[in-house]
């Protein structure tokens, strides 16, 4: 099986897509001739020609909403948007007509894509290469949102997503696009969405997170192990529609959570998945569920190891949790 | 030092006049006559009365709270019918929301429309949006949806992805002269531009934006002027005059189905009535506005043509009220008497298949108890 | 004290505003000659002219953007988006410049502005003209979001947002606009931002809600008490930053909480408000904290008494809480 | 039948040509010539050379890992500094992110913007953004952020403020051509237009957007022309010619300031390096792009001009780029040495006074354990 990062993953996943399907296209900045300023999309240009790997005037809201009229067509258009920092131009397109357009239209313009941005911090990006938006299409009705942490789901998923019959934001956790590498089998495969994964169990803890904060996640359980804490790690992969029962299994064992994410906590999906907890498995938890975020504060650019919820600030959290 | 060779301001260019093919005294302008048989001509009458008399009656409606809004197009028909007849059969409409005359011609059944303006349960987007809101893909007709000009860059995607999938079909959006100031217009004209989709742009230019006046939406001298922005060819028409808008449209789909691109239409109408049922217009624009508009109206001046060349008569135009009146009030007592949507149609289509989120919120509804009836 | 409903009592806190520093101008679609669709701002154009007072182009961005322009040299615009539904064109401006610019510019621009703007249901205008979009706006750092429930809060909170230092997002019930009524002193007075009101006292459960469904939730209050659970009913006036002692301080004596709002329960500022109350009163919580919300569907035409989160569905809610 | 009376469609069309004032032989139209004395000429001159200067070494501070990020202005001096010099001491400039040449000659210190390069203790803006993310309100400069094209739209309400408030006051905004299609673009023009705001909007078409062509951004002619779309004058101008940038900028400031409205200026330029450190160009267009800007590099056509009247020699070239390199170096140094900002700065400024819930951040970061250095 072939190792790849997963810039590479989502690569393969997308030249896949294209080649059985002459609906798939890719459009973007600089999505083209130059492959992406990540290198996603590099080489489609040449595979697949510029109708169907498009690079686009530098417009978030022209993208989305002529990759909607594409999908009310029947394509099934793959818009990056370069940041997901860039992404505001194109809310409107995204939650009043992406988001709405199958219910409004009593089914008869679904309006079908995948959205794909890289998000996160970690790279020196500052306010606006850094954040973390998932909080902000939750919300929204009619939408679903992916987040792989490693290359096979990376591939996977997005393949999933493509099939799935709904929009969906796929977040590209832009600082592991590289570090994260793995064995990725060729051709297509899916991973479903709606399914969390338990990546390291131990009963004492549940650790929620997704993206690139698996690894901090990780790296913390492996930490506190050694104090004695054994830690339950839950990467979510999709993040909405949730795989509601492996949280809740896990809570259940555990009765103690705590939930990492690089947005920041207010109003972050951290408060959502307090809260699911709280409606489901209540009188399971033993201590009060903590959260473990970035800060309400603009994302920084010198400070960033500081902002984000690493490994160094999550232990003290699992360890207050399990001693709680 | 004065200004180094600026490009032309406004006040140094001549606009085009709108073109008119139906002149004062009832004749067509021959060069750009669209050569429509009588029969079309009554056909197309008949659809402009429909429009006007449909458009009356639902204010009514909404006046005896019967319905909630009516969003009309009184002293629009022309612009609607006219462009939305030049559309050919497959290609695809993308409404702004004063449109149901054209999603009638385009097939809408009338009995559908009604529906919608109750939102009842036969109402096939199930009373989820305002009255005004329908869909209707079988007539190729977009979804009715509020915010400003969202549609305008859809329908160019649309357009573009048919010439990907080379498919021959056009696709022409409307939108009024307000949402020229939207992101949307910028978006959907400038890729229009760079990508030549096949689409036609036709901005209903009625002067108004509820109470902003169209000088204050844009300092450019009319909306056609605006394609330049774009490298998009445009073209000024009289609003009021079915056969120019006939015409023009007609131009503008051999051109996009050519491979040439995109055009703006700027039709140069006039509101009549009020923005919506919900609106007051006497609060900020005089009467007087409206009168030189009144001696334009787009329907009296195709029905005089009509009369001159011998094929309409008082008599018909009594059996042709009396009809559309039949209709409607056979269409309005049957919604009425429809029951509004089931409740489980509330989460049905958000999702291709509903998520266990949605089954849960389904089940809490309908197992607790109703709401009160009253607003 | 004149007795005025909430239309009157904003439009009172403008004039007076604008009366007292004429760094003020208020500007949008409608808000001029006609006075707003809502009449909000009747009469104002009239008392300060055309300059103060602006009918802008139809573009939220542009009314924003510009808002923003004015607020960096040092005027207060307070602009108006005619249904907060249509204020994702200027989410960006919002998010990423007016929420930022202090903080990105190290404190040399100020970007202070009041967005007024009406939000809810149940005024038959489906999809677009009904949403309740707090929770997009909380989750960004920089903004204070507020929402009044009757005319002296709306006066009082609308005089202090205007007097408070940075951008506040002004959210007005628009079904209770002329239905709340009440008395409202003449001349200028301020409510603090950042303080809640216990409008209900009882010691069973705390209902914690704002806007117009404080009143479904007074009825539901009443409606209980005839079952003998007696409530706390908390309107939050301010939703961010919260008046969180108040909160505390009632789950405390409670130990129960059902928290209200229209807007679509995932990801909602409900969430938000679970995940606060266990971070701080997590062992005084005797059943789990119930939310009673939107669905997470767009928002319906036809069945939005059905959709809305009225007291016919806080009362079970409450009971069931009360029992838990 | 044919298109009605169409708008001119850009076929057919003439452009007016930039203007150019420093021209092949090293003269100066006198039609169009801004009449700087010889020492402002030679103090522009020495700008120019610190622009580039700085930039040159910025980039390889970044190849070396010592600082995070560059994005320079390698070919677009003349454009960014003309433009600065021709607006008056009260006029505020809102940046792109290619301008810190114009903050530097508005008076932004030398250090200042060095610390911002490093983001440490002494940048006034704490470390918080990306290098070349500065602000400088002494300097009446606005505050670098990365989303395309929003400073257009806030040049426009700054300025329009200032006039409400009757101050003599112009603003200026730069963007790049990519950033025409940006919403910001439509609406900081049109709002401008209709409220004739003193404000100059300044493209600098460097013919790419990372790596997208001018002819991918738009099917318009010209930028230029779009003035047409919102009633804004505009002007082409030679990008890399001093003189004539200082010449149009000039005059669209004292239209402003005459209450004449806002003027859309083209700068013909070329983005001579990678679109920042993190671009490698090579990869979407050929070198040989390049060769024919390469002869119209901004800095020696002012050079051959002031060698030509006797005001310059190797000598001061050889001073001047020692200064330069001095400054440099000791600014870097300092820069270096300086600690990052304090940790509770990351709470600071984002509102006006700490909040209850950042006061409750602050604590717990601070008590907490610190970070690991390595990225
Ligand atoms: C994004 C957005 N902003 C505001 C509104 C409210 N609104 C509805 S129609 C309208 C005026 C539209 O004017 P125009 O485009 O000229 O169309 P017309 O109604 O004249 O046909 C406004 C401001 C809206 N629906 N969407
Ligand atoms: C809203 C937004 N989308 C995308 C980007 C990423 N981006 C940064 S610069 C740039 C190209 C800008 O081109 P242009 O406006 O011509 O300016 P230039 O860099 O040539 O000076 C892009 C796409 C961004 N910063 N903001
Ligand atoms: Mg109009
Ligand atoms: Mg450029």
């Amino acid at each position: 099986m072939p190792q790849m990062n997963m810039v590479q993953a989502i690569n393969d996943a997308l030249r896949i897509a294209m080649k059985r399907d002459d609906r798939v296209v890719v459009m973007g900045e600089d999505v083209g001739r130059v492959g992406g300023v990540f290198r996603v999309t590099a080489g489609l240009f040449d595979e697949f020609g510029d109708e169907r790997v498009i690079d686009t005037p530098l417009s978030e809201g022209g993208i989305i909403g002529a990759a909607a009229g594409m999908a009310l067509y029947g394509m099934v258009p793959i818009p990056e948007i370069q940041f997901s920092d860039f992404i505001w131009p194109a809310y409107d397109q995204i939650v009043s007509e992406v988001a709405k357009y199958r219910y409004r239209s009593g089914g008869e313009y679904p309006c079908k894509m995948v959205i794909r941005t890289p998000v996160g911090g970690g790279i020196r990006g500052g306010h606006y290469h850094s954040q973390h938006p998932e909080a902000q299409f939750i919300h929204v009705a009619g939408l679903k949102v992916v987040c792989p942490s490693n290359p096979y789901d990376a591939k996977g998923l997005l393949l999933a997503s493509i099939e799935d019959p709904d929009p969906v934001l796929f977040f590209e956790p832009k600082r592991i696009y590289r570090a994260a590498k793995g064995d990725v089998p060729e051709g297509a495969f899916t991973v479903d969405l709606e399914s969390a994964q338990v990546v390291r169990e131990g009963g004492d803890v549940t650790i929620v997170t997704y993206g690139a904060m698996l690894y901090e996640c990780l790296d913390a359980a492996e930490k506190v192990a050694g104090e004695g804490v054994e830690c339950d790690v839950i990467d979510l992969r999709t993040l909405w529609p949730i795989d509601v029962t492996t949280l809740t299994e896990s809570v259940k064992k555990t009765g103690r959570v705590v939930i990492v994410h690089e947005a920041p906590k207010t109003c972050g999906f951290g408060s959502e998945l307090v809260s699911l907890i709280c409606e489901k498995v209540f009188y399971h938890l033993q201590a009060p569920p903590k959260r473990v975020t970035g800060f309400d504060t603009p994302f920084p650019y010198t400070l960033e190891m500081e902002y984000l919820p690493l490994s160094h600030r999550i232990v003290p959290a699992v360890l207050e949790t399990a001693r709680a | 030092m004065t200004m180094a060779a600026p490009n032309p301001t406004p006040a140094d260019r001549s606009t085009p006049g709108p073109l008119r093919v139906l002149l004062e005294d009832g004749k067509l302008d021959p060069e750009h006559d669209p050569k429509l048989s009588l029969d079309q001509l009554v056909q197309l009458y008949e659809h402009l009365v429909l429009t006007r008399v449909t458009d009356e009656r639902l204010v009514t409606l909404q006046r005896q709270g019967r319905i909630g809004f009516h969003i009309g197009s009184l002293g629009e028909e022309a612009a609607i019918i006219g462009s939305a007849y030049a559309m050919r059969e497959q290609d695809y409409i993308f409404p702004c929301y004063r449109e149901f005359g054209a999603a009638l011609m385009r097939g809408m059944p009338y009995q559908r429309y009604i529906d919608n303006m109750f939102g009842n349960a036969n109402d096939p987007v199930r009373g989820r949006q305002m009255p005004d809101h329908y869909t209707c893909r079988a007539a190729k007709f977009g979804s009715v949806s509020s915010p400003i000009g969202t549609q305008i860059t859809q329908a160019m995607g649309f357009a573009w992805a048919a010439r990907i999938q080379k498919q021959d079909l056009v696709c022409l959006s409307y939108f009024g002269d307000g949402s020229t100031s939207s992101n949307e217009f910028h978006n959907g004209l400038n890729f229009a531009g760079v990508f030549k989709a096949p689409v036609v742009f036709f901005c209903r230019n009625n002067g108004w934006a509820i109470s902003v006046p169209v000088e204050r939406q844009t300092a450019s001298r009319t909306i056609a002027e605006k394609g330049i922005a774009y490298g998009v060819p445009a073209v000024r028409v009289d609003g009021n005059d079915l056969f120019a808008v006939i015409a023009v449209t007609r131009d503008a789909v051999a051109r996009a189905a050519a491979g040439q691109g995109p055009t703006l239409i700027e039709a140069m109408t006039y509101r009549m009535g009020g923005h919506s049922t919900s609106d007051d217009p006497t609060r900020y624009r005089p009467q007087t506005e409206l009168e030189p508009w009144v001696s334009r109206d787009p329907l009296e001046r195709v029905r005089a043509h009509l009369e001159q060349r011998g094929r309409w008569s008082p008599a018909q135009e009594e059996a042709l009220r009396t009809r559309i009146d039949a209709q409607f009030k056979e269409a309005v007592a049957q919604a009425e008497t429809t029951p509004p949507p089931a409740l489980d149609t509330l989460f049905d289509e958000v999702y291709g298949t509903l998520p266990w989120h949605l089954e849960e919120q389904k089940r809490e509804l309908l197992a607790g108890p109703r709401a009160p009836k009253a607003h």
